[in-house]
């Protein structure tokens, strides 16, 4: 069973690193987003065999499923001038590819060289747990997401307003950005800007 | 109103700008010159007893024998329900009429097809330009002596009547 | 095959980091710039959920990694909210146009 | 994608204000997104026949609609100058091909008003009870593809039902389902014997409650309501200045029909009432409005059927008319009520047998030339909506 | 959490290689039968409501052979590839809306045993994110075949998507949160005991959630009213217009598969899964015959999915098409709003409501909801029987049987013929 684990970690860990390279060197812009498709679902994936089985799905809604049809939303609508070509210049590829390399080097050293604390419970622990010290345990948590939910709403309950204002800021924020200057026929009352400011009418 | 009485309307009102006119027959109408056209539509249509807002059709037709190519409008009225007609007639070498799409918008298309299919030039018309033959089409076929071509960008057009 | 430990998630996410910054860094296209900043939000939800995993044991990874996404999904409406005004400005995403803004 | 700006029409053809998009964008300091043109073009399912239609949209927002017009065009008018009168009548058929029997009217008419003939009575009543039999097939059919335009398939199929039943009686009386070629100058080719008019009642008596069914299929329906009200509106002075007529004109509310004020058929012995858009949904003159003329005109069309069944008279169905047929020197202008507008026929006859100029009003003409001013500022969804309420044959716009 | 057995236990097959081979054919031929029977099926249903008959000769009995045929004929015809359009990202497009299709059967429950995963906890939410994948395959495919009409289709595919997943999501959670779990074995467990047991007939929160979800979900599946991103009769064929052949096949497989998991998915969330009216499968499964009950409530599973795909094509053929500003307005003003009082309601109600008066809420409920759907099936059943007034065929059947109408008069006649 667990060589199946180990076979699914690196077809995922190929998908994403594939993935990332692509991002890296298309030069068309659609290509990108699709090649960011293939690394969010690659972690996705990951999250799954992470045990977070929660979270994988809400990254395959809100992430694939969202944020990525934003993008590509924002492709559409940015992409249509042919004239204009955003290869970078030659000088700027190499000291970027140096630089990351350099990045990823030290990283990989820095983590070999430490020996991270394993407390991990085993899941004969877990089940001897209670309600509340089951809560705090990630792994072999049979219902984890009750556990996240309730965390959400007791230790993390700040954090969690503080998000939903920044959301609300958000979405005011970018529906504000993106209004329609030009007036819209039909538009409800307040979408149209004021009579007297309207932008040239075609 | 009956023709006649239109008719003696219009002399009242431009004199020397009806050429002639016919009150019998089947089909009563005025011939108006060219110049005096676009007044006396713009009459035609207001004037409360005339009152001719609907213009049916723009006719075009071809008279060699007389040199004239001929515009033919068609009025009747909603409010009266009578109905009239005038006749605008210019020369076949040079066709230029003043046009009246600004006193009733159909005639637009109609002039159009008008310039199209004989070649009159509506003086004033918005956006003069074939309507129904293709854009780089030689001549205006309704015209008598008109030439059948023998073929239109290499696709032959041999028929009986031009083989 | 080893079983999978700690370590290959580290790299892993470690390589995915320095792609993203290395995209963030080469790009010229706006929108290729945000792509990039995905990049580094993902590789940093991998390293949360593989430490609460293999070593922390707790739930804290996961809930951290579910703020990570909603926040990115909202940066990313910001980021194209302007981007269109940019567009709508300078009829192109190429960020190098951009020191033609005032201020 | 086609670099915004270039034309893309055929040369020659100039799109009016043609949008000079970099010009626009230098003052551009507002969200603008690129503006397209798109050819909803000849072959589109929305168009009815080979209309083309330039759209040039901003998004959604379609900022200009221009129709163009002439694919189907075959110069009727110059083959009537080589053909004699008899011999036209088959080309008439072919100029609102849904309203066949319609158009052979007209044409016989005018010519019957140049040369002075009379139709005997008899004919006059087969005349009324055919031309109203086709103005029921060809608002069942306009009937059908508006539905189709918006999305609801099944209507289409049903009044393809009911129009079978008209093409078969037609068949019977005169042989043909669509060409009839059935009048000839001075009355009709083949007389309507008692069985056919019996079967033609039996069909009306089957037809009017399906016209319930229609509305509580369509016409009330709320989607339905959604799409149509308040689109496309045409007000009623720019209806008569743009000379449209039939189900269009009287959507607008204007209340003008020229069968009621024709003396020559025996409309004048019929009583039935003029169908006008009375804004029953949104404003007055629009889709909805026009749409739903076409429907009470179909229940106006069965009950002259009936009464025109009720008073036939028998007698002659044909006048004499010598077979070297020469109308007099002279000219004459004649329309009647086609079902899509008044179609029109201008003869000039210099006394031979073949007609000097002979010029033919199509309704259709008309009423498309006022798409471009309605389609503007509308959304993409709505073209199909209008283009379907004016119900456009291609056959009369091109002649 | 039910004791549930493995249906395929990974451990004991000789490898997990077969395991994965045999789920992968009997999934992969499960799903083209499905879908194929539903282009059959749709097409029978539609030919009947419109008065006709439908492919009649393919195959002997009611021309069943018909999507294969037409699958083969698909096979046979060419893949049209436009040349200037993106060509690895138009074949692209066309597997990511297939996959996603697939991938969500692999967690949804045929009935308690029969669930190839069985222990995944949050099946709801990956079902969810799954479907939400295939969207980005159809803008891809409207945005790589760089035709106008195709971009159309993709940018209506996108305000639609950005309009009705919000409700669609807030709605599925109303039963989730009734249940106390995201996963669908346990939501579907809970529903056994009866009519009255059913989610949607629990609290009038749930009732509306029920209505606002498959609205929504009609919207996720393009499908009726809200069929604007290939709709006909506006922009041609919406993003599918450059596509043919095969790939084109692979999207309608992935159209039907969803409309088969969307019915299956407001089965188990609201109308008591695999679980009859009456309680007998209950009472098999607590009596011990899981085996028995298992393929009971198999059975009964599909019939419930296949009667919403029905109810879903029914309300294809008669209701014509929104516009893409009205279907915004309908998603985001009138069904966001109604799932968020229908989220919280529940929330309250689960709270609130006493034992007896729930009781008597789900009393109610019951009885309204199934004084409503008889009221359809009764409306069904008269069309059925009653097929229109007889009168037709006399028209057209006696008609031809008589000879010709006598020709007229002489005298007129040749002269008629002559020059007529």
């Amino acid at each position: 069973m667990d060589n199946l684990d180990t076979i699914v970690f690196y077809f995922l860990a190929a998908l994403a690193l594939v993935g990332a390279m692509g991002i890296l060197v298309s030069r068309n812009i659609v290509r990108t987003a699709m090649w960011l498709l293939a690394t969010l679902v690659a972690a996705a994936g990951l999250y799954f065999l992470l045990g977070a089985a929660f979270v994988g799905a809400i990254q395959l809604i809100v992430y694939a499923g969202g944020t990525l049809v934003l993008i590509i939303f924002g492709v559409m609508l940015t992409a249509k001038n042919p004239n204009v070509s955003y290869t970078p210049r030659t000088a700027e590829i190499v000291l970027g590819v140096v630089l990351c390399v350099l990045l990823a080097g030290a990283l990989i050293f820095v983590l070999h060289g430490t020996a991270w604390p394993n407390n991990v419970k085993s899941v004969e622990e877990v089940k001897r747990m209670s309600q509340a010290q089951r809560d705090l345990v990630g792994p072999n948590n049979p219902d984890a997401t009750e556990s996240t939910g309730r965390r959400f709403l007791g230790d993390y309950l700040v954090p969690f307003e503080v998000l939903s204002l920044v959301l609300l800021a958000v979405l005011i924020g970018a529906a504000y950005l993106g209004r329609p200057k030009v007036p819209v026929i039909g538009a409800p009352r307040g979408v149209n800007p004021p009579p007297g400011q309207e932008g040239p009418r075609k | 109103m009956n023709a006649p009485e239109i008719i003696a309307a219009l002399t009242e009102q431009f004199g020397a700008g009806v050429v002639s006119s016919e009150a019998g027959g089947t089909h009563p109408h005025a011939v108006i010159a060219p110049e005096a056209w676009p007044p006396v539509a713009v009459y035609l249509r207001d004037e409360p007893g005339l009152k001719f807002d609907f213009l049916r059709a723009v006719s075009g037709v071809d008279y060699p024998a007389e040199n004239k190519l001929v515009s033919v409008y068609d009025l009747i009225s909603t409010v009266h329900r009578h109905t009239f007609a005038v006749k605008v007639a210019a020369p076949r070498e040079n066709p230029h009429t003043p046009s009246v799409s600004a006193v009733w918008p159909t005639a637009d298309w109609h002039e159009r097809e008008a310039f199209d299919l004989l070649g009159i030039v509506y003086d004033g018309h918005p956006e003069l330009r074939r309507i129904l033959l293709p854009e780089d089409w030689q001549g205006h076929p309704l015209r008598k002596d008109y030439a059948w071509p023998k073929d239109y960008n290499g696709i032959p057009c041999a028929s009986l009547v031009n083989p | 095959m080893t079983p999978v430990g700690l370590q290959h998630y580290l790299v892993l996410a470690a390589v995915l980091f320095s792609a993203g910054l290395c995209t963030m860094v080469v790009k010229r296209n706006a929108i290729g710039i945000l792509i990039g900043a995905e990049l580094l939000l993902n590789a940093a939800n991998i390293n949360l959920l593989a430490f609460s995993k293999y070593s922390a044991g707790t739930l804290d990874g996961a809930i951290l990694a579910l703020f990570v996404i909603v926040l990115a999904a909202a940066e990313v409406a910001i980021a194209l909210a302007i981007f269109l005004n940019f567009y709508s400005r300078f009829a192109s995403v190429d960020v190098d146009r951009g020191d033609q803004m005032r201020g | 994608m086609r670099e915004p700006g270039e034309s893309i029409t055929t040369p020659g053809m100039i799109i009016p204000d043609p949008v000079n998009v970099d010009a626009l964008r230098e003052g551009a300091g507002e969200l603008r997104t690129e503006e397209m043109i798109i050819n909803m073009g000849p072959q589109h399912p929305a168009t009815h026949g080979v209309l083309r239609v330039i759209l040039r949209t901003d998004g959604e927002l379609i900022l200009d609609a221009i129709p163009d017009i002439g694919y189907l065009h075959r110069c009727a008018e110059k083959i009537g100058e080589n053909v004699p009168y008899t011999q036209f009548v088959p080309y008439t058929d072919r100029m609102d091909y849904l309203a066949a029997m319609n158009n052979n009217i007209a044409y016989c008419l005018a010519v019957e008003k140049l040369a002075g003939i009379e139709a005997p009575p008899r004919a006059q009543y087969i005349r009324v009870i055919v031309a109203e039999m086709n103005r029921i097939a060809s608002h069942l059919v306009a009937w059908g593809t508006y539905g189709l335009d918006l999305g609801a398939f099944t209507p289409f199929l049903y009044a393809f039902r009911e129009r079978e039943l008209i093409l078969d009686l037609f068949e019977a009386l005169c042989g043909a389902r669509l060409t009839y070629s059935y009048m000839a100058i001075g009355g009709v080719r083949f007389d309507a014997t008692a069985a056919w008019c019996d079967k033609v009642r039996e069909f009306l008596d089957y037809f009017e409650p399906k016209i319930a069914e229609y509305n509580e299929l369509l016409s009330f329906n709320q989607i339905f309501i959604k799409r149509t009200a308040n689109v496309g509106v045409i007000p009623p002075d720019r209806a008569i200045a743009y000379g449209l007529s039939g189900p269009v004109l009287r959507g607008s509310g204007v209340k003008w029909d020229l069968r009621k004020d024709t003396p020559d058929l025996v409309y004048d012995k019929m009583d039935f009432d003029v169908c006008v858009g009375d804004g029953r949904m949104g404003k007055v003159g629009d889709c909805w409005d026009r749409y739903f003329v076409r429907v009470l005109e179909m229940v106006q069309s069965a009950r002259i059927i009936r009464q025109a069944l009720a008073q036939l008279p028998a007698g002659e169905c044909r006048a004499k008319v010598s077979r070297a047929f020469k109308p007099p020197v002279g000219e004459v202008y004649y329309e009647i009520e086609n079902p899509r507008g008044q179609l029109g026929f201008y003869i000039v006859s210099d006394g031979q047998a073949v007609p000097y100029r002979l010029k033919a009003r199509g309704p259709s003409f008309c009423n498309v030339s006022i798409l471009r001013e309605i389609a503007r500022d509308c959304l993409l969804g709505d073209i199909p909506a209008i283009v379907g309420s004016i119900d456009v044959v291609m056959g009369e716009v091109d002649r | 959490m039910p004791e549930t057995v493995d249906f395929i236990p990974f451990v004991n097959w000789p490898t997990w290689l077969e395991g994965l081979i045999v789920m992968a054919v009997v999934y992969f031929a499960f799903v083209s039968v499905l879908a194929m029977f539903f282009i059959w099926w749709e097409r029978k249903v539609s030919a009947h409501m419109q008065s006709r008959l439908g492919p009649m000769r393919t195959g002997l009995w009611h021309g069943w052979a018909q999507s294969p045929a037409d699958g083969l004929k698909l096979l046979g015809k060419e893949d049209l590839l436009p040349d200037d359009a993106d060509k690895p990202l138009f074949r692209l497009a066309a597997y990511l809306a297939f996959v996603p299709a697939f991938a969500a059967l692999v967690v949804l429950p045929f009935s308690a045993k029969f669930v190839f995963v069985h222990e995944m906890h949050v099946s709801l939410v990956f079902i969810f994110g799954v479907l939400s994948l295939e969207i980005v395959g159809v803008m891809l495919a409207g945005w790589a075949s760089n035709s106008k009409w195709a971009l159309y289709g993709a940018i209506r595919e996108a305000c639609q998507v950005v309009s009705y997943e919000i409700p669609m999501g807030l709605s599925l959670l109303a039963p989730a949160l009734t249940v106390g779990s995201l996963s669908l074995a346990v939501i579907g467990a809970n529903q056994g005991a009866g009519l009255h047991e059913w989610l949607m007939f629990r609290n009038p929160f749930l009732f509306v959630a029920f209505f606002v979800f498959f609205i929504a979900s009609l919207a996720s599946c393009k499908r009726a009213p809200f069929d604007l991103p290939e709709c006909e009769s506006e922009l041609v064929a919406g993003f599918l217009t450059e596509y043919s052949g095969m790939r084109w096949a692979m999207f309608f497989f992935a159209e039907y598969t969803v409309m088969y998991i969307i019915g299956a998915l407001t089965a188990i969330l609201f109308l008591g899964a695999w679980y009859d009216p009456f309680g007998i499968i209950l009472g098999m499964e607590q009596a011990g015959q899981s085996w028995a009950a298992a393929v009971a409530g198999a059975g009964v599973m599909v019939v419930k999915g296949f009667t919403i795909v029905f109810v879903q094509m029914w309300l294809r053929w008669t209701l014509p098409r929104l516009r893409i500003d009205q279907v915004m307005y309908v998603c985001v003003k009138v069904f966001l709003p109604a799932s968020c009082i229908t989220l919280i309601g529940s929330a309250a109600w689960q709270w609130l409501a006493g034992g007896l008066f729930q009781q008597i809420t789900q009393i109610v409920l019951t009885v309204l909801g199934t004084a409503g759907g008889l009221y359809f099936v009764a409306l069904l059943a008269r069309a059925l029987v009653k097929p229109g007034q007889g009168i037709l065929p006399t028209i057209i059947t006696s008609w031809h049987a008589e000879p010709a109408p006598a020709p007229v008069a002489p005298a007129a006649a040749e002269e008629g013929q002559a020059n007529g």
